[in-house]
């Protein structure tokens, strides 16, 4: 459904955040993105969504294309149209505004408006405690029915592609359980694809099909979430099982040579 | 400007403001044409000179508080005017000489000028721009409405002078007015290299980090606005002594948002800036002056209204033109064109 | 972009040239006339109008082969009522070949420009300042001073308080910009007042961009006359407001030469301005309409009808006649070899005496120690659509010698 | 007693006028964080174009407000697009910058029609006046601060219960994530200088009525700038709050404190005030406390 070709992106003429970046998002299912912090996983999907432009990012090379059709030269809210919403990283709201015109404003690309109101509905009922919030300012909600939110707002639009950035962020354990879990229901009730950005691998390779490994603007391994839980160094370096027990000096030096190799 | 190939080797070299021979060539060399000018330049051309160094030590002042301290402020023109009446009042009522009434009237001026920051302790960004244009029409209110300035009348300033020697031309008072801008200019420019100067940039890009940094901003604000305002007054204090006349209706809000716009025009934080950008206002000025009556005589069944409007116009025009194609400023650039020179036979 | 930077670059540039080299036009003998005026600012409302007739009536004479074959080249530059400019347009032209005469509309500039103006051994024009008739100096005014014209509405006001069976004297209220221009009707003025005995209540000044008016005129409730200063139409809107405060009843609003004009305030808000006085030293109204001169030259360079004449255009063709009489002495005195701003400035003294407006103001009064154009006003009152004139010239009183200047 | 309420009745009308003049720039930098000077010029041709069409053209009142209403809109859109959007990622001093030169350029073309003319309106809203116990209040002024109260009420129905105006509302919390709900950021942008310029329009016919049009009136957006502020830059009914506290203090205060202070105080005494709020409350009466972190 979703294909990114070899994109290289640049921010402010000179700094190439993305070196040729190439994966592929199938219909309905749920793809997760890893990597260490500044790999272009944020860039990557804001490349997808458009939102680079506001940044002074811009996509130089490469092609992406959603349903055959390249969007990579559209504006944010053409492609929001198109079907691909991108919930950012952090879960913002809009503070002044309640919960509900919250979820409003998540369906400003929709041409129809007749069926908002079972759309709304359809929301409350994925997040029940939503409902009792309905009324309240955002700005004053927690950290979690924030996310809840978010995640609403973004269902608003009826997006075949869901583009999630580090939904479990500072959320309790608990939490990001839940929230993993309305994911997994979302992917199969309304058959969305999902794009993953998650630092939380263990969590985002247990309710995804496929996985994308990046490490400094580049795509480094790619294997079904099975296949990378196995793989040793996802384990080593994501999952934070280390079988070989204690930390050793010669393993660090191993570790080095294994990033290395990742990089060349 | 290094061509390529030049590096430091030590702090002392990169924190040099002139660094080359070529430097050394070409500022002296600018320095003495700079002194000979009045030797050959037509009267007019002095009278423009002299307004463009005023200008630029006023801008100066705004360059540091605005440009480098981030606190915008739209009273320079009533800060100016504090400091032109100020010198016209030591001079003609208490007969205290120019020389002492000069950098009187600039400390005059920033000590107002506190007044001015003081609200910078809890305003920001527009807001305090609000709070200095209600700091400008207090100001000029009370210097109108006080008796000693002469009020609305304003005063008659006489010429300064050392012994016999009387600066009553555009000629003789250049020299006064260019060396106190080339002191000034050397101020500011090292001020900015120096602690304060750091402290000031810190404010500007993020004065709560700075705070909790250890700086105490409210001081160093306070600091910008007293270096602004006194840089303010001595360019009132000399303006009122060339023109020798000091008028409250000199000192509008038009000349505060003409003064933001040189520093943007400039580009901000920059002291080549401040140059450009006045000099580029100041001639765009004149032109438009001269435009209309260029005009009627051209075309005379234009008519002298109309003509003049046209002056306006273009004066818009030309700023958004430049706007739109140049929105950092002129040292932007100069920048670009220092370091195409500096990279210039690698530059790909 | 680069391209369009590039040519942005050169047009300036050119733009630059142009202006600079601009050609001081030295074809055949001229002499210059410089009028630093306001065409875009806060007094361009009158400016504008008082400039056109100057322009109009040198044309007029350059088209009739000049002044004994002396061309006048007149310069018009655009203040916007701002010193600095004004002070660079000054000494921009300064140099123009044969500039005899700088014309300062606005008096800081004058004020400003006076020391360079006297070096220069200029004769230079200014509005209506008492404090260049007190210490005459090289500077002559337009018509008479403000005070001048305040005095006689003064007198006006006592004879007409007297004419309508009341004894005593009336009590009166001034109202003006809060600038130099609105306080210098009462240096002088307010002497007079206490002088012959009328009661002047406080002065009240208002900004220039005031919207209500209201409180001022609370204020002055109490006064018999009220005098409105400011440029039309602001005292158009003071008494507009008036009106709506229903005062314009009982109280008598007088202005001056710069109150509600013809096709200005009169036509805009008639309703409201009816029965307002204005004093002025040129003709107004429906005179000025009847004047043959006026007349020809409106219709012959403005080419719209005589009704839309506006009110001050007198004034400007009086700065025309005089400069052009002035000439002409100068040229027989000293011819167009030696004319200099002090022969001109000889010639300027000798005007006295001989009625050189052909009516449009009074017999000039020019002098070695006299910088008035004229000592006399008339008094024109709003009746109908019209400013129709109430009383023939009237010797306006000198009130300059009572204040300390 | 009748003098204070005069005072205070005359400075509440014209008050409601500066409201106008106010909440439009307020719109302006709600939406798009730009202060707006260009506000006085688009005021000052609202007006311009009411008298083109009223009285130069003899249009009927209300095709003349929706001539003027459209042309005004036009030129909201023309400076939207040509001058602020090329500045999308500048700093807001240069878009503030862009503003003044707009400024001036229309101020060429105000004064290059006017050359030196005032213009007033033929008498559309009814004259006269009412008389309250000595208390005299002008229809005309009345029925202008009545528009103006209507305009008022009809945003805060449009960004209550509209679609658009929610749009805006979540637009002017945070361009980004609006961007990602699928707002089109830049259509806003536009469409609030609109709406923007339309009001301020209106505000330039109400104003222009009082004051004719002539040299001063594109002025009146300074005025607007300090109501803005003094209602806090992001607050539609801070700007209703504060352009009516602006008419009275400066009513009341050039009311009572001309006599004893020497004249020329109305300006200086709305200055003195609006400093002295901000020092209080220093983002104004109702502007949004930026929450700052490091």
């Amino acid at each position: 459904m979703l294909n990114i070709e070899n994109v290289e992106v640049i921010y402010s003429d000179v700094i190439l955040v993305l070196k040729g970046v190439s994966l592929n998002v199938p219909a309905g299912k749920i793809i997760s993105l890893l990597g260490a912090n500044g790999a272009g996983k944020t860039t990557t999907l804001k490349a997808i969504s458009g939102l680079l432009h506001t940044e002074l990012g811009q996509v130089t090379d490469g092609s992406i294309t959603f349903d055959g059709k390249p969007i990579h030269k559209l504006g944010p809210e053409e492609i929001v149209r198109k079907g691909i919403v991108q919930v950012l990283e952090g879960r913002p709201t809009f503070e002044q505004l309640t919960t509900e015109e919250n979820l409003l404003v998540g369906a400003s690309s929709l041409k129809d408006k007749s069926n908002i109101k079972s759309d709304l509905d359809r929301i409350y009922g994925y997040f029940p405690r939503l409902k009792e919030l309905r009324k309240r300012i955002s700005g004053y909600l927690s950290g979690g029915e924030k996310q809840m939110q978010v995640i609403g707002r973004a269902l608003m639009a009826h997006p075949q592609l869901m583009l999630l950035d580090e939904p479990s962020l500072g959320l309790s354990p608990l939490m990001v359980d839940q929230i993993f879990e309305i994911i997994e229901t979302i992917n199969v009730n309304e058959k969305t694809s999902m794009l993953l950005v998650e630092q939380n691998a263990m969590v985002a390779l247990s309710i995804s099909h496929h996985g994308f490994v990046m490490e400094n603007g580049r795509i480094v391994m790619e294997d079904t979430s099975v296949s990378l839980m196995q793989n040793e160094d996802i384990k080593e370096f994501y999952l934070g099982l280390s079988s070989g027990g204690a930390r050793k000096n010669y393993r660090d030096v191993k570790h080095y040579r294994r990033r290395k190799r990742w990089l060349a | 400007m290094r061509p390529c190939g030049v590096f430091d080797e030590t702090y002392e070299k990169d924190i040099a403001i002139v660094r080359t021979r070529g430097h050394w060539l070409l500022l002296i060399g600018s320095l003495l044409f700079l002194f000979i000018l009045p030797l050959f330049a037509p009267y007019y051309l002095l009278n423009l000179t002299n307004n463009i160094f005023i200008t630029v030590i006023v801008v100066l002042g705004l360059q540091i508080v605005t440009g480098c301290c981030g606190q915008i402020s739209f009273g320079q023109p009533a800060f100016m005017a504090v400091g032109a009446f100020f010198s016209a009042v030591l001079t003609t009522k208490f007969g205290i000489s120019f020389w002492i009434a000069l950098p009187l009237s600039g400390i005059a001026a920033g000590l107002v000028g506190l007044i001015g920051g003081a609200p910078s302790l809890r305003i920001k960004g527009f807001y305090l721009a609000m709070g200095t244009i209600a700091i400008f029409y207090l100001t000029m209110w009370v210097i109108t409405h006080l008796h000693i300035t002469g009020g609305h009348q304003g005063l008659s300033v006489e010429s300064p002078s050392i012994g016999s020697f009387v600066f009553d031309t555009d000629e003789r008072i250049y020299y006064i007015i260019l060396i106190i801008t080339i002191i000034l200019t050397f101020f500011a420019r090292n001020l900015l290299r120096s602690r304060v100067g750091r402290v000031f940039v810190a404010i500007r890009d993020n004065d709560l980090a700075a705070e909790v940094m250890g700086v105490n901003t409210f001081y160093y604000k306070l600091l910008a606005f007293f270096i602004s305002c006194f840089y303010a007054g001595i360019g009132g204090s000399l303006f009122c002594h060339w023109y020798t006349v000091v008028n409250s209706e000199q000192y509008t809000l038009i000349h505060g948002l003409n003064f933001i716009g040189m520093i943007i025009v400039g580009g901000l934080g920059s002291i080549p800036g401040v140059f450009f950008g006045v000099i580029f206002l100041r001639l765009l000025d004149e032109l438009v002056l001269f435009g209309s009556p260029f005009l009627t005589e051209l075309i005379p069944k234009l008519g002298i209204a109309p003509a003049a409007s046209l002056g306006v116009m273009v004066f818009g025009l030309v700023l958004i033109i430049f706007l739109i194609f140049q929105p950092r400023g002129l040292a932007h650039t100069w920048e670009i064109l220092k370091t195409s020179y500096r990279i210039y036979p690698y530059k790909n | 972009m680069k391209k369009i930077r590039l040519i942005l670059f050169g047009v300036f540039t050119l733009c630059c040239l142009i202006a600079w080299s601009m050609p001081t036009f030295a074809k055949e003998k001229t002499v210059a006339f410089l009028s630093l005026s306001d065409f875009t600012g806060p007094i361009a409302g009158l400016a504008v109008d008082i400039e056109k007739a100057c322009e109009d009536y040198f044309t007029y004479i350059n088209e009739n082969g000049g002044v004994d074959g002396v061309k006048i080249r007149y310069i018009p530059i655009d203040t916007r009522y701002d010193v600095a400019r004004a002070i660079s347009g000054y000494k921009r032209y300064r140099k123009t070949n044969k500039l005899l005469v700088a014309n300062a509309v606005s008096t800081p500039i004058g004020k400003a420009l006076e020391p360079l103006f006297n070096r220069d051994k200029l004769v230079w024009l200014v509005a209506a300042d008492g404090e260049f008739v007190a210490h005459p100096k090289r500077g002559f005014l337009w018509g008479n001073c403000y005070q001048d014209g305040f005095s006689a509405a003064l007198d006006w006001m006592a004879a007409d308080w007297k004419s309508k069976g009341n004894s005593g004297m009336p009590t009166v209220g001034y109202m003006g910009w809060d600038s130099a221009y609105g306080r210098e009707l009462l240096r002088g003025g307010k002497e007079y007042a206490e002088k012959i005995g009328v009661n002047l209540l406080k002065p009240e000044y208002f900004p220039t961009g005031t919207m209500d008016h209201s409180t001022y005129l609370t204020r002055l409730k109490n006064a018999n006359y009220i005098w409105v200063g400011g440029i039309d139409p602001n005292p158009t809107n003071v008494i507009r407001d008036a009106h709506r405060l229903g005062m314009t009843k009982t109280i008598q609003f007088v202005c001056g030469y710069w109150g509600p004009a013809q096709y200005l305030g009169v036509r805009l808000h008639n309703k409201a301005l009816q029965g307002t006085v204005v004093t002025v030293f040129t003709i107004r109204g429906t005179d000025a309409q009847k004047h043959p001169l006026i007349k020809k030259m409106w219709l012959k360079y403005r080419k719209k009808p005589i009704n839309e004449l506006p009110g001050p255009y007198g004034i400007g063709l009086g700065w025309a006649l005089h400069f052009e009489a002035a000439l002409r002495i100068a040229l027989k005195d000293v011819g167009y070899k030696k004319l200099d701003g002090e022969a001109m400035f000889q010639a300027y003294q000798k005007l006295g005496g001989r009625d050189i407006t052909q009516g449009i103001q009074g017999i000039c009064t020019y002098g070695p120690n006299e910088r008035r154009a004229s000592k006399v006003v008339r008094f024109y009152q709003v009746k109908g659509k019209e400013l129709v004139p109430i009383s023939g010239w009237v010797k306006a009183p000198d009130s300059i010698s009572l204040h300390k200047f | 007693m009748v003098d204070f309420m005069q005072f205070a009745i005359n400075g509440i009308l014209v008050g409601g006028l500066y409201a106008l003049v106010g909440v439009s720039i307020v719109l302006v930098f709600k939406a798009t964080q730009v202060v707006s000077l260009a506000h006085g010029q688009l005021l000052a041709f609202g007006a311009l174009f009411f008298w083109i069409f009223l009285d130069q053209l003899n249009f009927p009142v209300w095709v003349a407000l929706l001539g003027t209403i459209s042309l005004a809109a036009l030129m909201g859109f023309i400076t939207e697009r040509f001058t602020i959007r090329p500045l999308i990622g500048e700093s807001l001093f240069t878009a503030f910058l862009m503003t003044f030169s707009v400024f001036m350029f229309l101020d060429g073309f105000f004064q290059l029609y006017l050359s030196g003319q005032s213009r007033a309106y033929s008498p559309f809203l009814p004259e006269g006046t009412f008389n309250l116990s000595g208390v005299i209040i002008s229809k005309g002024l009345l029925s202008s601060f009545t528009i103006a109260m209507l305009i008022f009420a009809a945003l805060f129905a449009f960004f209550k219960f509209t679609r658009t105006g929610l749009q805006m509302r979540a637009t002017s919390e945070n361009h980004i994530l609006a961007q990602s709900a699928g707002i089109g950021v830049k259509k806003v942008f536009t469409l609030i200088w609109i709406i923007s310029s339309a009001v301020v329009a209106i505000g330039g016919i109400a104003c222009a009525n009082v004051m004719d049009i002539h040299y001063p009136l594109p002025y009146i957006g300074i005025k607007g700038l300090i109501v803005a502020m003094f209602g806090g830059l992001e607050s539609i009914g801070g700007a209703l709050l504060a352009g009516i506290l602006l008419g009275l203090i400066e009513n009341l205060s050039s009311g009572y404190l001309d006599g004893p202070l020497g004249g020329g105080v109305k300006d200086a005494a709305a200055y003195v005030i609006l400093l002295l709020i901000l020092i209080v409350k220093p983002y104004g009466l109702f502007g949004l406390k930026k929450i700052e972190r490091i």
